[in-house]
């Protein structure tokens, strides 16, 4: 506790100081290695706080009569594991990266201040200071989205990001005025005790999942993460993605699960929708993306979906009773949150740096730079496979854990989970293998076949802070995969805080096996699956190259013709061609028009792909034509002749009077 | 002398004088021409100051002696003969404007005297009638002094209308026994800043403008603001 | 303990020695079906060496994913197959991977495959990775909702607990196992490439799938990857084979008999499996690449039916 | 030590005599700035020593304040007006005789408000906020454009209604008085209305509140009597601009504050509250509207003013302890937050030498502390921390949600829908290529970042001794 209410200060500290050194060179260092040391600070307080009791403390500031609420609990600490871990790691990152920065002043002041206002929230134990926390978070946020102000589409990103921030806030506004009751009281201890009624609860669920639904980018609250991650410097676009869609993840599991208390099942039913929804939707956004960080950000959004399917799994597991399922299901959100952390933030280093080395975000203008930049290259493979969901890395043992969630308990009496569960397994599994679909195409189109372009072949390998901070990321990847049953073992105090059971202990096994429920159910070894491989790999080379002579190297084959042109091999756009024929046609009206002119004309042919986004022309465009609309009309309100106005004092005069009279 | 008893001669004539300018009132809506509206305020103002007269006597309030006078010699001479002077400078004692027909108007005035009197019904009456009625016929005064601002388009006739307005205020300020001074004082005050800035203004505007039409200020412009 | 290491080991080496002669297998039926005489069954063991003997040519431009790939491939695809149960179930290790796993194993070979697809950057290496990613898409969530059903009828997704209950549980005929089965069907052909998804034999440019990834390989690298099809093509007969008969599967390595017993069981069911493969083989034509999702999705839409069943209402 | 009220009344009219005759503007500036100064370290004594209740003068908590406020925002605003005029001179829009003019109007406006605020009649507080009017629309017409005059002329006769009105109602309350208390002064006085309210006839009891809303709801600037506002904070000189909607609509807030307190006091009349309610929401929601098409800087933050009033009215027609403590603190935080707006975009429009939000954009690059500055002001508006306005916004809200969710449900629209009107055009002004001249003006941004550095620290802490004085306020609103 102590440590982090030492460590935010320090951090705003970091700000004011960013604002005086900004230009200096020194400055990066100071400020990017300061966030570093403090955000470790901040991953040791988590990792105490998930083993040692809650601790409380209480600061004279914000509304005295409530003051400001601190509390440090395993959940919070969890989530500080996160901070710390996504923030260093970024930290780090930016301490080369940013000497790339032009305007590091208009990044500097606000990066430390962002970590601090991600810190508030996760410490806030009364509804001031969580909001506060929250919308600082996006305030700051939205400075460093605005930092490349200049470049076009930026500005209307930072417009959509702030607006959806702060209708997110309002709507937790709403819910916390609704759980403080109209005496206001405003601290988390006295909404525990306040146990609302069956509609208020209803009420509150649905706000507050709108709320944090919509900063963590539940579809169809998401519009904002594909324009205001890739505006962004890559670091904090690593920030954003793998950190502040995770805060608000801790306020929804903060508010539903820890303040309301007890729900209904229903409430699972919504958020298992939505959470496939958001799932599909966004790895196929992902699918059909040129830009490679807005491909980041989609991808995120698919990753938000498989957290908010656990999510949705436990509320339904708890309001049913079946604690164990809850924990487990609970554990595996909650696990897939860390994961994603992790590899999320590092592709998107691997953007920054790619981005750098190429002076661009369009994946059509790459290729080839696995020869450019090997290390950059392997640290962004190793998170493609793992976001990818595949063995033995990280990103597999969460995914795999959620669907045993789903697996463990089929005896529903609620017809509503009996059918949304499953469907709910079909479309993490859909949106595992697309997700599988997509990096394959990320990776190959950048990193492999051969430069599309002039500055791909001269694109060289970044710095080596970077490149550390990415290979740390990496090696985490592994580490998390093959010992999964550290992070659940880690996990289980958060589940029984909030759903009083947890997962069985998973060390115990000498093999470090995991096993949800019981080894004859269901069982994995990360460990052993990597040796065996590992082993057999070694084993066959060893054997194959005593067997067979060496190698040459030669010309392409490529069916005997091959073709110097670079534009012959295949693009982004052609590899997700069959998978738009077969999804996008029905999901996003894709459409392509082909003109292909006669022989012996020698216009070239060319090919013009449509895809249109439903929630947005269904959703906002509308809402936005609305108010153009509302706001035309209201326009002619002024610069009437002032014998209008005074009508209008007249009307109001005799309309209350005659209301006067009606009452008496 | 205290309280004087309902029914007697004073409450009738303070009744008829503030009926009276109620009717000089429908008398100003229906006048449509400038200069004869001004006559027709010169005589809204005198039957004000009548009353006030007659408040003062009855409330044996010297005072208010002062008001009446003030209204009698600013209302009803001095400003309708300042405006009558502008309105020949401007060439404007030609023009006849209204605005909807004066029947329609003449019908919204009695509407709003109803209100008026509708609005007063429930006041308890142990605020003493006299009181009681001036204020239900001044209130329908204000009211008809409000539509004729709404009602007119002449920068002249919008004057006269607020006038109107204000010898209604007055009419309830001198009706309520025993209002201190200050108050008569601050409505005359007023009104004399009052006019005075709207004769600096009509100055200025006639310079700039070649008529005082105000719905000629606010023309509507290109593009937004 | 032992016996225990040993009989995995027995396991290992039997699914890797025997995968070659399955595919020989399979190609002898359809050759006879075609009335011709084929080549013997032993014939994919001599490709395997010849290929072996000869040096690996490859592209200016091929990175060291490109070198590393094939090899990843054949380990993944080999530890998936070990951990599949042939003549006994819940051998040594057989814990430490379930069905999920493995599905999710071949799902790591498919990505490291179509990545080395792309390496080079030729048009049909393109080609390939694009069209086996877009199979893949819809073939794994099949997969899974096969997983599903299996899992919920034996409580489990450990395949050496899935025999079991298959074996002793009263399971009974089920719609939805029917339903699984035939997806699972579905999906084995789309996975291991053969007719009607895609044409193991053909080397006709714009039908290849599977063929055209692997293009640019040549020696030991084509080798390993030939040997690891073998062993997918192996490992899904014996998956099928250990769900839906798991006839003569000893309950656990310990007594040779049994073990003997499962084995030769096992063999039977492998040759059946391979015969009958052939036959289907023959008998259907190849689709058109983009008739392949329907296919597919006809698979997905059973799974989930069939899963669908087992939540409503239990005992279907 | 002189009687510090009567000293804070009568400075500015002295300041004004000698400000009207002196010359040279810069010794002109220097005197406004001084009085002010004045007044402020007067208003600061009366916290100090409070002078008993007298028959004219009043100094309780709710007024102490209102004059704290206006006092010391009077001064900054004289501060910045300093740098603001200079630049007029050379520019040539104003001549040294306007400034006589401008300064001593100055003056006098202050001591009406001041006026307003103290006195304890509510007789002497109509005349004074007449006599704040009056001066305020000299001061619109100060540049003689045909904008200017008509914006002055509209507000003119807006207001004048406006103040009849209140007038009117103002005697309605002395009727309603009179048969309780007695006939004569005694009647007009604050102190006794308090109270006696209870016994009072509430049939004219609310006659005259209808007419009082009105009235001063016109000077508040409540939609549908709003129409003068946006003129005269575009029109007008930008000083000007920051003092309407830093202190006048303030006042005529108080003044309708008192009159509310007289009406929750008598059980029988109706409740003000709806009617507040009513109007706040339907303020906040039609400037919410109109913010979208502005293209005019000074403009667009005029409508803000009207919506923030709405929240006001709105948060004190809730009412109850947390209600009138968010109005209270929101119209504070408001005051303090528009007027550094306004000092900045004064000296914006003085560089661009245009009001049109087109020809400005890149402030942040071209001029960073104006164009941070803007940020600041127009972020901590909008109710985001770590400013003030979203403390108050907090409790508004979260008060509001719990009681009457309906209302909570509208009022966080019409936020956003303020909130979606302005960003787009900060991001013009503030960020975006540099647009039009970059010459620097001799700016002085102390003013505009004392304000801001208060509002921040509101954010974050509030003093314990203003809380509990807010709150007692509070708990008089009833």
């Amino acid at each position: 506790m102590t440590e982090v209410v030492s460590i935010v200060p320090a951090l705003f500290v970091l700000a004011l100081a960013g604002v005086l050194t900004a230009r200096l060179p020194a400055g990066r260092v100071l400020i990017y290695g300061g966030s570093l040391v403090l955000c470790a600070g901040l991953l040791l307080a988590g990792f105490d706080a998930l083993t040692s009791p809650v601790q409380h403390l209480r600061l004279p500031l914000g509304l005295p009569w409530i003051g400001t609420n601190l509390r440090l609990d395993a959940l919070s600490g969890f989530f500080l594991i996160i901070l710390g871990l996504g923030g260093g790691g970024a930290s780090l990152f930016a301490l080369g990266y940013g000497r790339h920065e032009h305007h590091p002043e208009r990044v500097l002041p606000f990066f430390p201040a962002f970590l601090a206002a991600m810190a508030i929230v996760l410490v806030a134990d009364d509804a001031f200071t969580f909001l506060f926390g929250w919308e600082l978070m996006s305030l700051t946020s939205w400075a460093l989205v605005m930092a490349h102000h200049g470049e076009a589409g930026n500005a209307r990103a930072g417009f959509v990001y702030l607006i959806m921030a702060t209708f997110s806030g309002l709507a937790l506004l709403l819910a916390f005025g609704m759980l403080a009751g109209p005496l206001g009281g405003y601290a988390f201890d006295s909404m525990r005790a306040a146990h609302p009624g069956m509609g208020t609860a209803a009420v509150i669920l649905v706000v507050a999942l709108i709320g944090a639904g919509s900063k963590a980018g539940l579809v169809p609250l998401h519009v904002w993460l594909p324009l205001a991650h890739p505006a962004a410097p890559s670091h904090v676009s690593a920030l954003m993605s793998g950190v502040m869609t995770k805060i608000a993840v801790y306020g929804f599991i903060r508010i539903v699960f820890d303040l309301l208390g007890p729900n209904q099942w229903w409430a699972g039913t919504v958020v298992l929708a939505l959470g496939g929804i958001t799932a599909v939707l966004g790895v196929l956004h992902a699918l059909m993306e040129r830009d490679i960080k807005r491909l980041l950000a989609y991808s995120t959004v698919e990753n938000i979906g498989i957290v908010f399917i656990g999510l949705g799994l436990a509320l339904a597991f708890r309001a049913t009773g079946f604690q164990a399922g809850a924990a487990l299901a609970l554990t595996a959100a909650l696990f897939h949150a860390l994961n994603h952390t992790v590899f999320k933030s590092l592709l998107f280093f691997g953007a920054g740096a790619v981005l750098n080395a190429t002076g661009a975000r369009d994946m059509e203008t790459m290729g080839g730079l696995i020869h450019r930049m090997p290390r950059t290259s392997f640290a962004f493979l190793a998170g493609c496979v793992a976001i990818a969901g595949l063995p033995p890395l990280n990103g597999f043992a969460s995914e795999w854990l959620t669907l045993q969630a789903i697996l463990v308990h089929p005896e529903m009496s609620e017809w509503g989970l009996k059918l949304m569960i499953p469907v709910d397994g079909a479309a993490l599994a859909l949106a595992a293998a697309l997700a599988a679909a997509c990096f394959v195409r990320a990776f190959g189109i950048v990193f492999l076949g051969r430069p599309r372009s002039e500055a791909a072949a001269q694109a060289r390998e970044t710095d080596s802070w970077s490149a550390t901070a990415m290979l740390g990321f990496a090696a985490l990847c592994l580490l998390a995969g093959i010992f999964p049953g550290v992070a659940i073992d880690a996990i289980a105090p958060v589940a029984r805080g909030l759903t009083g059971a947890r997962m069985p202990e998973q060390l115990t096994d000498a093999w470090m096996t995991i096993a949800p429920v019981a080894a004859s159910r269901s069982s994995y070894n990360g460990l052993l699956v990597f040796g065996f491989v590992t082993a057999s790999i070694l084993l066959t080379v060893a054997v194959v190259h005593r067997l067979s002579r060496g190698v040459r190297r030669g010309p392409a084959w490529d069916c005997g013709f091959p073709d110097p042109t670079t534009a012959s091999q295949y693009s982004g756009a052609s590899f997700a061609q069959p998978l738009r024929r077969v999804f996008a046609t029905v999901v996003f009206q894709a459409g392509e028009t082909v003109t292909m002119p006669p022989p012996g004309d020698n216009r070239p042919a060319s090919i013009v792909r449509r895809i249109r986004d439903p929630i947005w022309d269904t959703l906002y465009l509308p809402l936005g034509r609305g108010v153009g609309w509302v706001a035309d009309r209201a326009n002619k309100m002024q610069f009437l002749t002032i014998r209008r106005y005074l009508g209008f004092v007249f009307g109001a005069l005799v309309v209350l009077l005659m209301a006067l009279t009606i009452w008496q | 002398m205290g309280l004087v008893a309902p029914h007697g001669l004073s409450f009738d004539v303070a009744h008829m004088l503030a009926g009276g300018l109620v009717l000089v009132s429908f008398m100003m809506l229906y006048q449509d021409r400038l200069t004869a509206l001004l006559h027709v305020l010169a005589l809204h103002a005198f039957v004000l100051a009548l009353s006030v007269a007659w408040q003062a006597y009855i409330q044996d309030a010297p005072h208010l002696y002062i008001a009446a006078g003030i209204a009698l010699v600013f209302k009803a001479m001095l400003v309708p003969y300042a405006l009558r002077r502008m309105v020949f400078q401007m060439g404007l004692h030609r023009e006849i404007e209204t605005v909807g027909g004066v029947g329609i108007t003449m019908l919204a005035g009695i509407a709003l005297v109803a209100l008026s009197l509708e609005v007063m019904l429930p006041v308890t009456a142990h605020t003493d009638p006299v009181a009681r009625e001036d204020i239900a016929l001044a209130l329908s005064v204000v009211l008809i002094g409000l539509l004729m601002m709404v009602t007119r388009r002449n920068a002249i006739s919008q004057v006269v209308g607020f006038m109107s307005l204000e010898n209604g205020i007055n009419l309830a300020a001198t009706g309520a026994r025993g209002m201190p001074l200050v108050v008569e004082i601050s409505v005359a005050f007023s009104v004399l800043i009052a006019f005075i800035v709207i004769g600096v203004f009509l100055f200025r505007i006639r310079e700039r403008f070649d008529t005082i039409d105000v719905s000629a200020l606010d023309r509507s412009r290109g593009g937004q603001r | 303990m032992i016996y225990g290491f040993l009989a995995q080991l027995v396991q290992m080496t039997l699914i890797l020695v025997l995968s070659p002669l399955l595919t020989g297998l399979v190609r002898k039926v359809k050759a006879r079906l075609q009335r011709r005489r084929g080549p013997s069954v032993l014939q994919p063991y001599r490709d395997l060496r010849r290929l072996l003997g000869k040096e690996a040519v490859i592209a200016d431009n091929a990175s060291w994913l490109f070198r590393v790939a094939p090899y990843f491939v054949f380990a993944a695809t080999w530890v998936a197959a070990a951990l599949v149960p042939t003549f006994a179930a819940n051998l040594m290790f057989s814990w430490s991977g379930d069905l999920i796993a493995i599905t999710a194993l071949l799902g790591s070979a498919r990505f490291a495959m179509a990545l080395a697809g792309m390496d080079i950057g030729t048009s049909f290496g393109g080609i390939g990775s694009s069209r086996e990613m877009m199979i893949a898409s819809l073939a794994e969530p099949a997969m899974l909702m096969i997983v599903f059903t299996v899992a919920l009828i034996a409580g489990s997704t450990q395949l050496s607990t899935i025999a079991e209950t298959m074996l002793n549980g009263h399971v009974g005929l089920r719609v939805s196992l029917a339903l699984a089965l035939i997806a699972l069907i579905i999906v084995a052909m789309a996975e291991n490439g053969r007719v009607p998804v895609d044409n193991p034999a053909t080397h006709l440019e714009l039908t290849m799938v599977h063929e055209a990834m692997v293009l640019e390989y040549s020696g030991r690298h084509l080798a390993m990857i030939e040997l690891a099809a073998a062993l997918k093509l192996t490992l899904y007969i014996a998956m099928i084979a250990c769900v839906f008969a798991p006839l003569g599967m000893a309950s656990g390595p310990g007594e040779i008999g049994a073990d003997a017993i499962g084995a030769m069981a096992w063999l039977g069911k492998m040759a059946a499996g391979g015969v009958l493969l052939g036959v289907a083989e023959t008998s259907v034509a190849k689709m058109r690449v983009f008739r392949v999702p329907n296919f597919l999705g006809a698979a997905l839409m059973l799974g989930l039916l069939g899963v669908l069943l087992l939540f409503v209402s239990r005992g279907m | 030590m002189p009687d510090p009220v009567a000293s804070i009344l009568l400075t500015p009219l002295f300041a004004a005599a000698i400000l009207a005759v002196l010359p040279g503007y810069r010794l002109g500036a220097a005197l406004n700035m001084l009085a002010c100064f004045a007044a402020l370290v007067f208003a600061v004594v009366l916290l100090f020593d409070r002078p008993p209740v007298g028959v004219y003068l009043l100094v309780d908590d709710l007024n102490i304040v209102f004059v704290l406020l206006n006092c010391f925002i009077g001064f900054t605003t004289s501060a910045f007006s300093a740098s603001y005029i200079g630049h007029e001179l050379q520019t040539g829009r104003l001549k040294p005789i306007h400034l006589r003019f401008y300064h001593a109007m100055f003056q006098i406006m202050l001591f009406g408000m001041n006026l307003a605020l103290l006195a304890n009649n509510i007789g002497l507080m109509w005349v004074a906020v007449e006599l704040a009017t009056l001066t305020t629309v000299m001061m619109v017409g100060l540049y003689r454009t045909a904008e200017a005059l008509e914006a002055a002329w509209k507000y003119f006769i807006l207001g004048s209604v406006g103040i009849a009105l209140a007038l009117f109602g103002t005697i309605l309350v002395y009727l309603a008085a009179r048969p309780v208390i007695g006939a004569g002064l005694d009647a007009m006085i604050w102190t006794n209305l308090q109270q006696y309210a209870p016994e009072f006839d509430p049939s004219l009891l609310n006659i005259a509140f209808v007419f009082l809303l009105l009235g001063y709801g016109t000077k508040v600037g409540l939609v549908p009597l709003h129409a003068w506002l946006p003129d005269a904070h575009a029109e007008g000189p930008t000083p000007i601009s920051a003092v309407l909607s830093g202190l006048l609509l303030n006042v005529a807030l108080y003044a309708l504050l008192r009159f509310k307190v007289l009406l929750a006091a008598n059980p029988h009349a109706i409740a003000p509250g709806p009617l507040m309610i009513g109007m706040g929401l339907l303020s906040l929601i039609f400037a919410a509207f109109m913010l979208y098409r502005r293209r005019d800087i000074k403009r667009l933050f005029a409508y803000s003013s009207i919506e923030h009033m709405g929240i006001i009215v709105f948060a004190f027609g809730m009412a109850g302890p947390l209600g009138n403590f968010a109005g209270l603190l929101q119209m504070t935080m408001h005051s303090l937050t528009k007027s550094a707006i306004f000092f900045s975009v004064g000296h914006i429009a003085q560089v661009k030498a245009s009001q049109r939000i087109d020809d400005m954009g890149g402030l942040t690059e071209s001029h960073p502390l104006l164009g941070w500055g803007l940020v600041a002001g127009v972020a901590a508006i909008v109710g985001l921390p770590p400013f003030g306005v979203f403390t108050s916004e907090f409790l508004a809200v979260s008060s509001t949600f719990a009681r009457e969710p309906v209302l909570a449900v509208i009022l966080v629209a019409g936020l956003l829908l303020a909130f979606g009107a302005l960003l787009p055009r900060l991001n013009e002004v503030a960020f975006g290529p540099v647009k039009g001249p970059i010459g620097q003006v001799h700016a002085s941004y102390i003013p505009m970042f004392a304000h801001l550095s208060l509002v921040l620290m509101a954010g974050i802490w509030l003093p314990p001794p203003l809380v509990a004085w807010f709150q007692h306020i509070a708990a008089i609103l009833g």
